[in-house]
């Protein structure tokens, strides 16, 4: 397979996937809220491409993208999901907390800017063993840079040059609040203030630019280790928590939403689409029935793993 | 149906009333001012008010809580809200190191009144970090208070008197499947001169139920339950404050039964019933005829599947049960209730958040 | 003089331990490195560990703890000092949103093992910031293991074991005044399998004492001070995991005694003492024959007038009147420690933190 | 009296009556630890100059110059440091946490960082009050700028263009650990990223300059209210807490002490040190006095003011 057919593959799957979610979601099996990616697939295929499964990435509660995009499984996640047996976690983190271990993906935390710290520890560890070159990934909203723990990060990641790339989602909204309701800086000026590098990728996408961007980026990170920042521009189809549009509620518009909908790859190469929607919508299939047919937690595991 | 109101409207009444009756009250946190509205408690009070005083702000836990504090000190009375309790534990630093201590580390020179609201709660698989009922840690500590008001008149009689007449930080915990309970909006069950206080919601002879939050509720469920099949008297009373329970009303209580569940919606280590038990030992060890029961969360972290949440929180089951076994010294031929009885609306519960 | 051990230098050892056994242990924290080296218990280990290993950081405690957590999944061993017990309520997110929860909220795909220091204390007037003792604030939390090493031996043990075997998140508090306090150095009361548990530290057959960290030196010297006088025999047993006590070994020494004291460093409301009340109520409420004692800071924020801070920590003397009001039910014609022997040590501490 | 005599009769008084507690700390009358501002004192009387008692300090447990130089009380100061009912605070907060209402010093926190947000919600109440043009004053060392709250109220006050002024006292060192160790970032560039004007005044010790361009910039931002950054270079003499020199122990060196020293105006202006000096020992007695013969606080607040 082509490289962009092969990114555009792992992004169709996200999609799919998640469009699946919507569709049983009203069935009530999907056991906790779903914080969709739609919208947001893109980006996420082109980073994870280059990485191996070394290179740790921590994420937050939107994290379905990221799972898949790093290698995880759809039939450990679906009946995670479904609360059951054979989830990824055994139905204890459900949509908000997934994570791959043996693909690097070191988890993905509900509170908002929790992982920056754990990334720089993660990278930490990266550095001052020199046998290995891996490097850590830590991706976010632009609403978690408000917390205060992502300066001190930012700070501690330089002043160590930790082998840490930030990526930074920017899909001008927190929940419901508009970008200007809530930040004062950009993103470039204090990562200069910190003397950290900084990239934007002004269109998420732009799968095939990002890819290369991204991966010459590895590539030289790897023998030059540092911290950098990342910030991609992209758009968010759906209400935060849930699985509706919710244009009509006032604090975005539908025209917005259309000139990204409009541009959309997902949407928009239907050859492709043709192409690979069967394929995957059978694996999509398949991992539901596996979700469907597997035991709910057991309820012993209540109390096991606390200690 | 005029005579209902929904725990959400009393608390919106509150907030309404801040606004207007105390001109230096302040409303903010995130999404105080989107179109949700904190589930409506905060709904149009933006637009009536002004951004001055009611605004969405920064995710800025850390320093949208000092912020409370040096507001406070210039005049202003803050209300910060958070959608999820588990977000205080960003704030500690602010509520404990600073608003608790202000007044007393400075003689009495200063005060800082406030209110914080934060949601807690059961259901809809929302796991780890959104399901902790964090009050025990706020309790602990001195100069603060902290109440869970468990229906529409403990809520809106609480946040007047707190805003109008209080003059320390008050931390308050809203259980997110109350927002939809009806109650009666003649209720009087409060002390208008003390509306933080624990009350009496029901009384009983053989059976003392100490509870808080939804878990009041949840024992007047029990109740009913049970009165329909067992002459079981019960006693139910609202801690209401659970840093400053009543002592006298709990211990009176206990005198009269000598048997007592205490229904939290924390876990138990450190927790309430520890606290209920520290006062009974501290006071008289002949009170209790039996063992205490201790309804709580597991000691665990929050699961999100269902079948492990399920068994995760205290519930109406759990309540009977405890009941019965105080009072009969077995279930034997008891009626339990069904799971849809017990589910009831905590099953259907999907958020927004 | 051989046979002698004060505490810093056994944490001292214990640390150099770790960095030399496991090599994959950090150590970091503020003051780390600098001369004073947190009370001498990190003296010369960046030296000999080298700056990768040991380190200062930035005053960035959030960051830091959460650092923690990402290094231990990194693989890394990390030690975070904290040289005040108070700014661990900047890392509250961190240790009770992700530490607490990682192993649990994953199935068990991962584990955090860290160790945290962190030092509380009295004297010195170091006031409402620098006083406070948190244990309870954690105990209260599943999947957090809170201890409180009261001597050198335990100190030692526990922190090996915790860094050698341990895969859990440990918070361990130090408290400051104990640094120089002098030990056996062959004393073995801990179990080595288990070096968290509980322990007996004197037996006894009256009294029940169970105390916490500096509080089980304080309860040594009250049965040494009331065996001069009375023939009073004191069980003493040292909690030492305030998240895992043995419940068994407590619940037995009061069956023997029904009497008991809980003497801990922190506020009673839900604290300590209220968890073993619990303990004590759930189990049998005919244990205790009279009302227990609980010791703890006054229901206040830390004053730093002599004349008052005196009155607000428990001491000897606090000690000795509830072991006389629970044996004789009165303090007539007793002999009660002098001012000079209540404050020895505390007194004249000075620093430097 | 002229301004600089003003100014440095104030910077005296701090300095005198700091090596007086250095003088008595050893019989144990202080009854807390003592953070102390000596070689710190210029910049801090200059700034409180053009302040009124309606402008509002904050500051650390380094609090004795702000203190005094607001207009505090060396008698209530005294007797407060000595654990008297007498005291600001009857003898409850000691040396870290001195406070004086009515000369608008809200209070001084031992917690790093805790009063940037004390500060901004202040700042908002004098903002949102249109019917005066107060404004606020938070003041720090520069290690407190590593806690991520400074950037959140960085980013409120710029938000919300609230009338406050950071001031930024640099000594170079927090406890022992200087400032290479710790930051990666400049305060300056900080304050760009968010938007806010920031000033450098590199020699505390000029306190006519310092006054000079700090009273204009009071007077404009009364006009036009904004959020400023002021960062002030200066050097703390003795051991972070305590009252003795500490060049023995290897982290700092005497020269760097003596390149300082050498330059001290509260050293080098003998004529005003003789004109002033006696007068205010003889204040500094009388206070000393005061503490000494005040009760101790009384038992019974020990459980007052909780609620
Ligand atoms: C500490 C904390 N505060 C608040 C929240 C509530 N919350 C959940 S998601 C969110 C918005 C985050 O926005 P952003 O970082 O831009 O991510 P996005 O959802 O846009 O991908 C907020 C405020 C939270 N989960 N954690
Ligand atoms: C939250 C917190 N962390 C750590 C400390 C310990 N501490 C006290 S002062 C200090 C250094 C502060 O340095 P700086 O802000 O530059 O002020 P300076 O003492 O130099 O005036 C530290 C780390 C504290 N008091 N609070
Ligand atoms: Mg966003
Ligand atoms: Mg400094």
């Amino acid at each position: 397979m082509q490289l962009y057919e092969k990114l555009f593959y792992e992004a169709l799957k996200i999609r799919l996937l998640e469009e699946k979610i919507i569709e049983v979601y009203p069935e009530d099996k999907v056991e906790s809220p779903v914080h969709l990616s739609i919208g947001q697939e893109h980006h996420i295929v082109s980073i994870m491409e280059p990485l191996t499964n070394k290179d740790i990435v921590f994420t937050t509660y939107r994290s379905h993208a990221v799972y898949l995009a790093k290698g995880g499984d759809l039939k450990l996640m679906l009946a995670e999901l479904y609360g059951k047996q054979s989830g990824i976690s055994k139905g204890k983190s459900g949509s908000m907390h997934l994570c791959s271990p043996e693909h690097g993906m070191m988890g993905s935390s509900a509170i908002v800017g929790a992982i920056y710290s754990h990334s720089i520890g993660m990278a930490y560890a990266q550095k001052i063993d020199t046998s290995t070159n891996n490097i850590t990934l830590c991706i976010t909203g632009e609403g978690a840079t408000e917390e205060g723990v992502f300066c001190e990060t930012l700070n501690f990641a330089s002043l160590k040059q930790l082998p840490i790339i930030y990526i930074i989602e920017n899909n001008g909204l927190a929940i419901n609040i508009p970008i200007e309701v809530r930040q004062s800086y950009t993103i470039e000026k204090l990562a200069k203030a910190y003397n950290i590098e900084y990239h934007s990728y002004e269109d998420s996408f732009d799968m095939l630019t990002i890819n290369n961007k991204f991966s010459k980026l590895v590539t030289d990170m790897k023998k030059s280790p540092r911290p950098i920042i990342i910030e991609i521009h992209t758009y968010r189809y759906l209400e935060h928590v849930g699985i509706s549009m919710d244009y009509d509620k006032g604090y975005r518009t539908l025209n917005e939403y259309e000139a990204w909908y409009k541009r959309d790859p997902l949407v928009l190469n239907e050859t492709l689409i043709k192409r690979y929607k069967n394929k995957i919508i059978k694996d999509i299939d398949d991992a539901i029935n596996f979700a469907e047919n597997s035991p709910s937690s057991f309820k012993d595991e209540l109390l096991t793993d606390v200690y | 149906m005029n005579d209902i109101i929904i725990y959400k409207n009393a608390i919106k009444n509150s907030m309404h009333y801040a606004l207007e009756k105390n001109k230096n009250s302040i409303i903010y946190g995130i999404g105080v001012t989107d179109y949700i509205g904190i589930f409506g408690t905060t709904e149009g009070l933006e637009q009536e008010f002004g951004s001055d005083r009611v605004f969405d702000t920064p995710i800025s836990e850390d320093a949208m809580t000092g912020f409370a504090v040096g507001a406070s000190l210039g005049g202003l009375y803050p209300i910060h809200i958070h959608i999820r309790a588990d977000f205080l534990l960003l704030t500690m630093n602010q509520l404990i190191n600073s608003a608790a201590k202000y007044r007393y580390t400075y003689g009495g020179l200063f005060q800082t009144p406030m209110l914080i609201r934060a949601v807690i709660g059961r259901s809809w698989g929302q796991g780890a970090q959104h399901s902790q009922s964090l009050q025990s840690l706020f309790a602990h500590i001195p100069g603060l208070t902290v109440i869970m008001p468990s229906s529409a008149e403990a809520a809106e009689k609480c946040y007047k008197y707190a805003v109008m007449h209080y003059k320390n930080p008050v931390i308050s915990f809203e259980h997110r499947l109350l927002y939809d309970y009806k109650f009666n909006k003649n209720s009087s069950l409060i002390d208008q001169n003390n509306p933080f206080d624990s009350y009496l919601v029901e009384e009983g002879n053989d059976i003392t139920i100490v509870a808080s939050s939804i878990m009041v509720q949840e024992a007047i469920k029990a109740s009913d339950y049970i009165s329909k099949y067992e002459n079981i008297s019960i006693e139910i009373i609202d801690i209401n404050s659970v840093s400053h329970p009543n002592q006298t009303l709990i211990l009176n209580s206990i005198r009269k039964t000598g048997k007592l569940i205490v229904a939290d919606t924390s876990w138990l280590s450190h927790g309430l019933g520890a606290e209920i038990s520290r006062m009974i030992l501290e006071t008289d060890v002949t009170l209790l005829k039996k063992p205490m029961k201790n309804l709580g969360m597991a000691q665990a972290t929050c699961p999100t599947a269902k079948k492990l949440e399920y068994e995760f929180y205290p519930n109406l089951k759990d309540l009977v049960v405890s009941i019965y076994d105080l009072h009969f010294g077995t279930l034997k031929g008891k009626k339990i209730p069904s799971e849809e009885e017990i589910v009831y609306q905590y099953k259907y519960f999907k958020g927004p958040f």
